[in-house]
């Protein structure tokens, strides 16, 4: 069982948490000019990666806030958390 | 007499303490602190159980969790319990236990005729017939079925408490022999919170039954003042008879721990489940000892060596009286000179290998003890119990019989990594040791003591203290001053030659058992390889080798490495199969915990709950509320009851409780502004204390939630939604306004639990609810909600109504809601009012073509598909807008919303009935698809219509509207037409019908 | 309530349940970076808005739960859920905020003794040992499946729990069963 | 038509066949004289069709590549063994109840391949129709039942309604106390649903596509697409590059991974989705048990256990473990609805990962790349769809053109809004 530190509450088990899938798929701002094409990468296609993925999370039953988190799936091992909104968190050890 | 293979003295019983028990219905006695298996082999009796496949008579053969043979059904009725390992139960009074797996009788077992045809049966044969005819499969297979299976499953429920609880620690120390001891020590003395747990019921690991001194005093004493001093530490927890059966992600780990016998109090869980949270883990599991591979080692009275030698030590057991002991290490040794010590008679000892000088075997050829080198088990006799052993050099050469009651084996040991690598640890294949070994860590854990193949004790408490001292390090604290390590005298041993463990008679016919627990012999191994399945987990699934009861904790070691003979490879480089939870079963009630029976799911009530409850309502389950389906009176049906109830509502007055609505209140300067964006309808045209019909869609286009929206002040709002999608819908807004939209200043607040609300229907209500506002309800628009006191509470008083026609919703804080409710009721006496449920409201709002998410749709029906394209405002952006816009959103035969008369206006429709463009009937399975058109998604009788009604999707049902469709029954068909999905208008009159 | 108005309440070894009397409860959201807000609370409660996540203030009239970084529960035993609310509402007029009356919509039990810990932890994953979470600390979090606001409060320090009206009955049968363990010898099971 | 192709390789007709006179010939040699079940040959330099993923999906598709459509020269590459996949770690429920026509029609033509199949292969795949229930604990639950077995049965598919007395007869260990936190207030039945033995049914496939020439190629791992042109024309792999002009992907949790090698993206998550199994015991459970609102599924193997199936993980995953509140859940639904289970013990928990779409319908697609093909997002219920699956593939790679039972599963459904939604007849995991 995952243990996720809230950024506000701190760590805390999987159970209180929700999951959000991947995260930086940002709502376009012209969705009424996007191609049919281009919606349907925005609303369905995810890169769903093996290895590190940055996803999202909220604390549903703790503070109700949402955050980011690095996680590698592959190990379920989790490199960082950071705010929502802010920008894709870098790792030291990653290329920018 | 009574337990004629007791000792006279010795082991860690008490012998004072009498204890009766029955196997198989006959009656024994044992003492307190014997196991079933001890207590057994006390008796002399070996045979116990019968095997999977071949039902071969099996016995006792281990120690304790590695046990793969006798497995019993423990008790009766309701507490009965199948598959317990004996070397498991603490004996108690009164304990009854059974074989299993045998008809008639133990002694005698039918199903033993599968060993006389077992050349039909190697592994996989059901792979290769019972294919003809098809049709036959299903009965082979009840054949099959009634063979297969161990014990048998309790009829009754489990009558039993169980709970489960939360732990955390800086250091889990698992396993508390002498590695475990002292890596607890060592962390408790750092300061560290610690948790020591161990399956057993005393502390001690293979000291409770190996001759160890330790600082000069027998091990135990050593144990006893470790014990006593983790005891007296505040920050220590000691888990006796806990099973840590799981390790999980990110440092989390399961354990089990019993409490008592069978029958436990009333008081008392009979299990307990730990969910412990640990910063560090110490795994000291220590090791299971390998058995040997030969013909016919699966007689009873074929024992592991190691275990021997624990019935004696610990329990004063001799389980036999002439003795052959076969070994592949010194250890071996160890059990020939304890039983000789102990008056038992040694008929040989039996060493494969070719030299055998290390001191132990010195030792026991001072004694006498004949010791045989190079030789190996070539046959056993004896049927119910081994009468003898047949041995020959492997060099080849005469074959000389031994006659023995009891063959002790020694095949070295195998670490119990299990948990190591269920926690992601690499394993490491020891060639020195001839078994995987821990390797590297993935997650926060260290290993000491035997569990790394460190044989020895002085070792295992180095590696101990070691361990748990920089586990307790790695927790920040700082490390123990002045640890001594404990002094140990010990004979030096020579490592086991554990190769030779599997490499004795490969030519004999007879079996020979390398898994005893799934019946796999070496004949299976050299088969599955032969036909390709020679890869581990390949193997493994075609011979089931390592998927019994016992999960191959003994016969994978010996599996692995006559694979890799098979393949022609060194042992170590097959790998090992995967290691999953748990180490060893655990009862499913114990995972439930206290999440049984009412508690299972968590019943949720309306604070009006308990009035409808005395008045006969009869309840029914919306996600977790509690609804008020319909208020029978005595001997009403429910249709009876549900007209009456709609009837009051259309001509007088009735009273829903609508408490279980989702409510979320809305505020900030840019509420109006974030409202838009949720809903597909305008929002922030909404005058101040107006409401208005909303629906939310999902970012696909399609229906999410509907409810009202009313706009309290400029900028604050309350939303309704529906009952089941409060929580979603209160989630789907923090999520937005988060993650999109954290500019808004807007801050939403669930209020679902702070208000009762009852909705107040018909024409009378008017007049009901007037004289006890103290605002004027008449002069309230339809659609307007104000604040108020309603019979002097508090209240928002909202003007409308899913009943259609007159009404008025009263929201008033739950605490007070009962109290208004029986305000109500007693007020409306004078108008003969009627409390009605979700029936009736069901049926009101059908008459009048409201919709109800989650009935009349399913996640794939769009605002335009039910006719509220009107709603949908095309000028502002709002979530689902733009997949309204693709391709098939905007196809012409999508499914649309319309009502239906049947022909026969008594003809009430199922939910869910298909409709389709010819008649035709369900009857029999059509032999084409018959294509369907749409279907039923609500359907009653209404009392104001006179006839039934119902609402169904319908392909491009709109332009239908006037047509017949057909509605295929069972055996018949019943014709429909076609109308607007609305059956009584405004002023209540009836639209069509 | 009209049901079952007696107040909860069982007593075993170490240990005590009980069902608290209803308080006036204020959901308050606001940004606790504009200072007239943190300032006007204060004025109302006589209390500082406590900004650290499991923090609470409590003072005469009133107490403070930290929820999240912009929400707080304010309590109070001596005022009326409504006159709180108003007062509150009253001092933030001219801020942009939120005060939500949220006393009905809640029950609290207070769990006591020297058992408490061990009877939450069955159903709660906090780390409840007392550095973990000390006197006066907040969380909310689950207890077993209902979803709650643990507060250890009191000159006898005792866990208060908080859990939705509609699981009054839910949340009392599980720490009635939870608790059976440590039923003394004379009570019912 | 299956009838047909059920003969083995040519030359090895009596030997190789598979029958109780087989066995009882070989018993005579000790067994000694078996063939192996399926070659492990090297990889040649260039297929004309290379199969990415050796579950039973893409065997499958091999053999009727073979079988149906004369392309012999096929290889499946295996990253691992085969069948290790979730082909091999699924709960076996076999049943074509679905709600949507396009999946019943593609499910019940899986469900009629199932009922040949033991003698199409010659291999005992232990195909049980022992029928499937789905209960109803609440009204919502028996309007959804209702609904889709009138869909199924105008759709030609057996499935009936059956009452809470029905469902005791059939499953006397289930709870039917109408007192239950959860009651049984009835459940749909398809009598021709069951289980099969999943290990069998992918040795059965790679045995008969290795008679019919197929190349099954294990450890073998597949690490980048090779493409001219938006063409194929090959694949690399961790046993060196190998040429095909036409590569048919089938790796369930892995679609997005091989997907991203081709450049191209799809809406899939893999998500961990676990089972587990009691220890062995005598029959207690005749018939497949699914309930949507507790979540957990159940069925007995023929060597006893009771195989339980829990709901997926909610997080994407490629380790092939869940968590254990998945667990406990499962766990505490299985209790509650056998309550006389509850002294029954948990033997071995897994997991899979499981390729899981928006829809939870699968993928069956040509895509952007010529030549390349997709065949995922079966999620938590493909097992059951192996045969039909394979063989709508096959006949899509084949004539480079859908087969019309795959048409509705193309990805261009995501661009035109076209879903295939199927969340009512999975929203428990089977
Ligand atoms: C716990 C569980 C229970 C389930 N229960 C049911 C059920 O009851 N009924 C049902 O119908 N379905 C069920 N399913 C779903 C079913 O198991 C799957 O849909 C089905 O088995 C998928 O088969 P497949 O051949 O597509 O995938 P898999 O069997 O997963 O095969 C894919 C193969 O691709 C290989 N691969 C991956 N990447 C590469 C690469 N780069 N190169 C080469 N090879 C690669 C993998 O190693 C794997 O062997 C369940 C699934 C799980 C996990
Ligand atoms: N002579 C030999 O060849 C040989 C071989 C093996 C061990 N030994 C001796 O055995 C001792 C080894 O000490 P040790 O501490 O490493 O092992 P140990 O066997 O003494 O202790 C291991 C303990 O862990 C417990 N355990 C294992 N798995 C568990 C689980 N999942 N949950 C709860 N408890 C669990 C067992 O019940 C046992 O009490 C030493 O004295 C060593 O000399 C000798
Ligand atoms: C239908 C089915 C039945 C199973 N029965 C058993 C069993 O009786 N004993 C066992 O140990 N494992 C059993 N397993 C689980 C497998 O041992 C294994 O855990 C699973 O296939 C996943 O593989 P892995 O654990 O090697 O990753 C079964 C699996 C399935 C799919
Ligand atoms: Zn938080």
């Amino acid at each position: 069982m995952l243990r996720i530190a809230c950024p506000w509450c701190g760590a805390r088990d999987e159970t209180e948490f929700g999951y959000g899938g991947e995260a930086h798929v940002a709502l376009p701002a012209d969705a009424a000019q996007l191609s049919d094409a281009a919606w349907a990468e925005y609303l369905f296609m995810r890169s769903n990666p093996k290895g590190r993925h940055r996803e999202r999370w909220v604390h549903t039953h703790g503070c109700r806030r949402w955050f980011n988190v690095v996680r590698d799936t592959t190990t379920e091992r989790i490199f960082a958390v950071y705010l929502a909104g802010s920008p894709p968190a870098q790792l030291p050890d990653e290329p920018a | 007499m009574s337990q004629p293979k007791r000792t006279d003295a010795g082991g860690r019983i008490d012998r004072l303490r009498v204890l009766r028990f029955q196997f198989d219905g006959r009656r024994y006695q044992g003492y307190c602190g014997d196991t079933l298996a001890s207590a057994l082999l006390a008796n002399d009796v070996h045979l116990t159980a019968r095997s999977f496949k071949y039902h071969r008579p099996r016995g006792i053969l281990a120690l304790g969790a590695e046990e793969p043979n006798a497995l019993v059904q423990l008790e009766q009725g309701a507490y009965t319990e199948p598959n317990v390992r004996a070397t498991q139960i603490e004996l108690y009074d009164g304990l009854i236990a059974h074989s299993q797996n045998r008809w008639p009788a133990l002694g005698f077992d039918l199903g033993a005729l599968n060993d006389t045809f077992s050349p039909l049966l190697p592994a996989g044969f059901y792979y290769k017939t019972f294919m003809w005819p098809a049709s036959m499969w299903l009965r082979y297979e009840k054949a099959i079925r009634r063979m297969a299976g161990l014990g048998r499953a309790p009829c009754l429920p489990d009558p039993d408490r169980y709970d489960r609880m939360h732990a955390h620690c800086d250091v889990l120390v698992v396993g508390a022999g002498p590695a475990g001891l002292s890596a607890a020590l060592s962390a408790a003395r750092s300061g560290a919170r610690v948790i020591l747990a161990d399956e057993q019921t005393e502390a001690g690991g293979q000291l409770l039954w190996e001759r160890y001194d330790i600082d000069g005093h027998p091990a135990m004493a050593w144990v006893a003042s470790v014990m006593a001093e983790l005891a007296a530490a505040p920050e220590v927890r000691i888990l006796a008879r806990t099973l840590v059966s799981g390790y999980y992600d990110h440092n989390f780990v399961v354990a089990c721990q019993r409490f008592d016998s069978p029958r436990s109090s009333a008081h008392a869980p009979r299990q307990r489940l730990w969910k412990i949270r640990a910063r560090e883990v110490v795994l000291a599991t220590g090791a299971v000892e390998r058995a040997l591979v030969f013909p016919d080692n699966d007689r009873p009275g074929i024992m592991l060596a190691g275990a021997v030698r624990g019935y004696l030590n610990r329990f004063g057991v001799t389980a036999g009286s002439r003795v052959v002991i076969a070994t592949v290490g010194d250890d071996g040794y160890r059990t020939a000179l304890d039983l000789a010590s102990a008056g038992v008679a040694i008929a040989a000892v039996l060493d494969l290998r070719v030299r055998a000088a290390g001191f132990l075997p010195q030792q026991a050829r001072a004694r006498g003890i004949e010791v045989l080198t190079g030789q190996r088990i070539v046959a056993t006799g004896g049927r119910m119990r081994v009468s003898a052993v047949r041995v020959q050099p492997f060099a080849g050469g005469t074959i000389r019989e031994i006659a023995c009651d009891l063959v002790a084996m020694s095949g070295g040991w195998i670490p119990t990594v299990h948990l190591f690598s269920q926690a992601r640890g690499r394993l490491r294949f020891d060639a020195r040791a001839g078994a995987f070994v821990p390797g590297e860590a993935m997650q926060p854990v260290r290993c000491a003591g035997s569990v790394q193949a460190a044989w020895l004790l002085h070792e295992a408490l180095a590696q101990g203290f070691a361990a748990g001292g920089a586990a307790a390090q790695a927790c920040g604290l700082e490390p123990a001053r002045a640890l001594e390590l404990p002094q140990v005298s010990e004979p030096e041993a020579t490592a086991a030659d554990v190769a030779l463990a599997h490499r004795g008679e490969r030519a004999s016919r007879r079996k020979q058992f390398v898994d005893f627990q799934a019946d796999v012999t070496l004949a299976d191994v050299g088969l599955a390889a032969r036909e390709g399945y020679d890869a581990i987990e390949h193997l493994k699934r075609y011979t089931t080798a390592g998927m019994g009861v016992d999960q191959g904790k003994m016969g994978n070691a010996n599996v692995v490495a006559l694979l890799a003979d098979a393949r022609g490879e060194a042992a170590g480089t097959i790998g090992m199969s995967t290691f999953r939870p748990p180490y060893q079963p655990v009862s499913f009630s114990a995972i439930a915990g206290m999440d049984a029976g009412e508690l299972f799911d968590p019943v949720r009530r309306t604070p009006m709950h308990e009035w409808h409850r005395r008045h006969g309502a009869v309840f029914e389950d919306a996600g977790q509320w509690k609804r008020a389906c319909y208020y029978p009176r005595a001997g009403e049906t429910l249709h009876a009851s549900v007209q009456r109830e709609c009837l009051a509502v259309r001509r007088g007055v009735g009273m829903l409780d609508a408490s279980t609505l989702g409510k979320i209140d809305i505020q900030g300067p840019d509420a109006a502004e974030f409202l838009e964006r949720i809903y597909c309808n305008p929002v922030r045209s909404l005058a101040p204390g107006r409401c208005r019909y909303g629906l939310m869609l999902k970012q696909d286009g399609m229906v999410f939630d509907d409810g009202v929206i009313a706009r309290l002040a400029e900028t604050h709002f309350l939303l309704t939604t529906t009952t089941g999608g409060a929580a979603r819908v209160a989630a789907w807004l923090e999520e937005w306004l988060q993650t999109e939209w954290p500019m808004l200043k807007t801050y939403c607040t669930p209020v679902t639990e702070q208000y009762a609300q009852v909705a107040v229907s018909g024409p009378h209500s008017v007049e009901l609810l007037a004289p006890l506002c103290s605002v004027d309800i008449r002069a309230m628009p339809f659609m307007s909600v104000r604040t108020g006191y309603v019979a002097g509470i508090g209240a928002r008083i909202f003007r409308l109504s899913f009943a259609g026609g007159l009404g008025y919703e009263i929201a008033v804080p739950a605490d007070r809601g009962y109290e208004l409710w029986t305000t109500l009721m007693g007020a409306g006496e004078r108008f003969d009012i009627a409390p009605y449920g979700t029936e009736a409201m069901h049926v009101l709002r059908a008459e009048k073509g409201f919709i109800i998410v989650g009935q009349e749709t399913d996640g794939t029906v769009s605002p335009i598909d039910l006719g509220l394209d009107r709603l949908v405002r095309s000028d502002k952006f709002f979530i689902g807008q733009r997949s309204l816009a693709r391709p098939d959103a905007r196809r012409a035969d999508r499914r649309q919303l319309v009502g239906l008369l049947t022909e026969n206006p008594h003809e009430v429709l199922a939910e869910g009935t298909q409709l389709v463009a010819a008649p035709c009937t369900l009857a029999r399975v059509a032999a084409e698809p018959v294509p369907m058109l749409g279907y039923v998604t609500s359907s009653y009788f209404s009392p104001s219509c006179g006839r039934s009604i119902a609402l169904a999707l319908v392909e491009a049902g709109v332009a239908r509207i006037g047509q017949t469709l057909h509605a295929p029954l069972a055996t018949r068909c019943v014709k429909v037409t076609l109308t607007a999905p609305r059956f009584v208008g405004d002023s209540d009159e009836v639209l069509h019908g | 309530m009209g049901d079952d108005a007696s107040m909860r309440r069982f007593i075993g070894r170490d240990l005590v349940l009980g069902e608290c009397p209803a308080r006036a409860c204020v959901e308050l959201r606001g940004d606790p970076d504009d200072a007239s807000f943190v300032r006007a609370v204060r004025t109302v409660t006589d209390l500082p808005l406590p900004l650290d996540p499991g923090r609470s203030a409590a003072g005469l009239l009133a107490s403070i739960l930290w929820l999240g970084p912009d929400r707080w529960l304010v309590c109070s035993d001596t005022q009326a859920g409504s006159d709180l609310a108003a007062s509150l509402r009253a001092a933030l007029a001219a801020i942009a905020c939120a005060v939500v009356d949220v006393g009905a919509a809640r029950i609290v039990y207070a769990v006591g003794g020297s058992n408490a810990r061990a009877v939450l932890a069955k159903g709660c994953s906090l780390d409840l040992h007392e550095r973990k979470f000390p006197l006066g600390h907040c969380a909310q979090t689950l207890l077993a499946k209902a979803p709650v606001l643990v507060h250890l409060s009191g000159a006898e320090p005792t866990f208060e729990i908080h859990v939705a009206r509609s699981l009054r009955d839910y949340a009392w049968a599980w720490l009635r069963a939870a608790a059976s363990e440590y039923a003394a010898e004379a009570d019912d099971a | 038509m299956l009838a047909i192709i059920a003969a083995p390789a040519a030359g090895s007709i009596d030997l190789n066949r598979y029958s109780i006179f087989a066995l009882a010939r070989n018993a005579l040699s000790r067994h000694e004289n078996w063939p192996r079940a399926w070659r492990s040959p090297e990889p040649r330099r260039s297929y004309d069709v290379v199969i990415v993923g050796g579950g039973g999906h893409g065997l499958a598709t091999a053999y009727y590549l073979a079988r149906e459509h004369g392309i012999r020269n096929v290889a499946v590459l295996e990253r691992g063994l085969i069948g290790l996949g979730n082909s091999g770690r699924n709960t076996t429920i076999v049943r074509s109840n679905y709600l949507w026509d396009a999946s019943a029609h593609l499910y019940e033509h899986s469900l009629r391949l199932w009922e040949q199949l033991a003698g199409t292969l010659n291999f005992n795949v232990m195909f049980s129709q022992r029928g499937v229930l789905n209960l109803a604990h609440n009204p919502h639950d028996l309007r959804e039942l209702a609904r889709r077995v009138n869909a199924n049965r105008l759709n030609g598919i057996d499935s009936e309604i059956v009452s809470t007395a029905q469902v005791k007869r059939l499953a006397p260990a289930l709870d039917c106390d109408p007192r239950a936190r959860y009651p049984v207030l009835g459940a749909s039945l398809q009598r021709r649903g069951g289980t099969a033995r999943h290990d069998a049914l992918v040795w059965g496939y790679a045995r008969a596509a290795d008679a019919a020439g197929v190349d099954i190629i294990q450890n073998c791992e597949v690490t980048a697409i090779r493409q001219k042109d938006r063409r194929v024309v090959g694949v690399e792999t961790t046993r060196g590059v190998i040429d095909a002009s036409k590569v048919g992907v089938v790796v369930a949790g892995h679609a997005s991974v091989l997907a991203a090698m081709a450049e191209i993206r799809l809406p899939i998550e893999s998500h961990p989705l676990q089972a587990l199994v009691s220890e062995p015991i005598k029959p207690v459970l005749d018939t497949v048990v699914m309930s949507n609102a507790v979540h957990v599924y159940v069925s007995q193997s023929d060597k006893g256990e009771l195989v339980v199936g829990a709901g997926i993980d909610p997080y994407t995953s490629y380790s092939q473990r869940g968590s254990f509140p998945v667990i406990e859940a499962t766990v505490s639904a299985l209790v509650a609805l056998f309550p006389s289970f509850g002294r029954l013990k948990l033997m071995r928990q897994w997991a899979g990962i499981v390729d899981v779409c928006p829809d939870a319908s699968p993928i069956i697609s040509k895509t952007p790349v010529r030549g390349l093909y997709f065949n995922c997002g079966w999620g938590t219920g493909g097992f059951k769809a192996t045969p039909g699956s394979g063989h709508v593939f096959a006949h899509t790679i084949a004539r480079d053109e859908p087969h019309p039972l795959a048409t509705p599963f193309a990805l261009e459904r995501f661009t035109t809004g076209a879903l295939v939604d199927e969340h009512g007849a999975a929203a428990v995991a089977h």
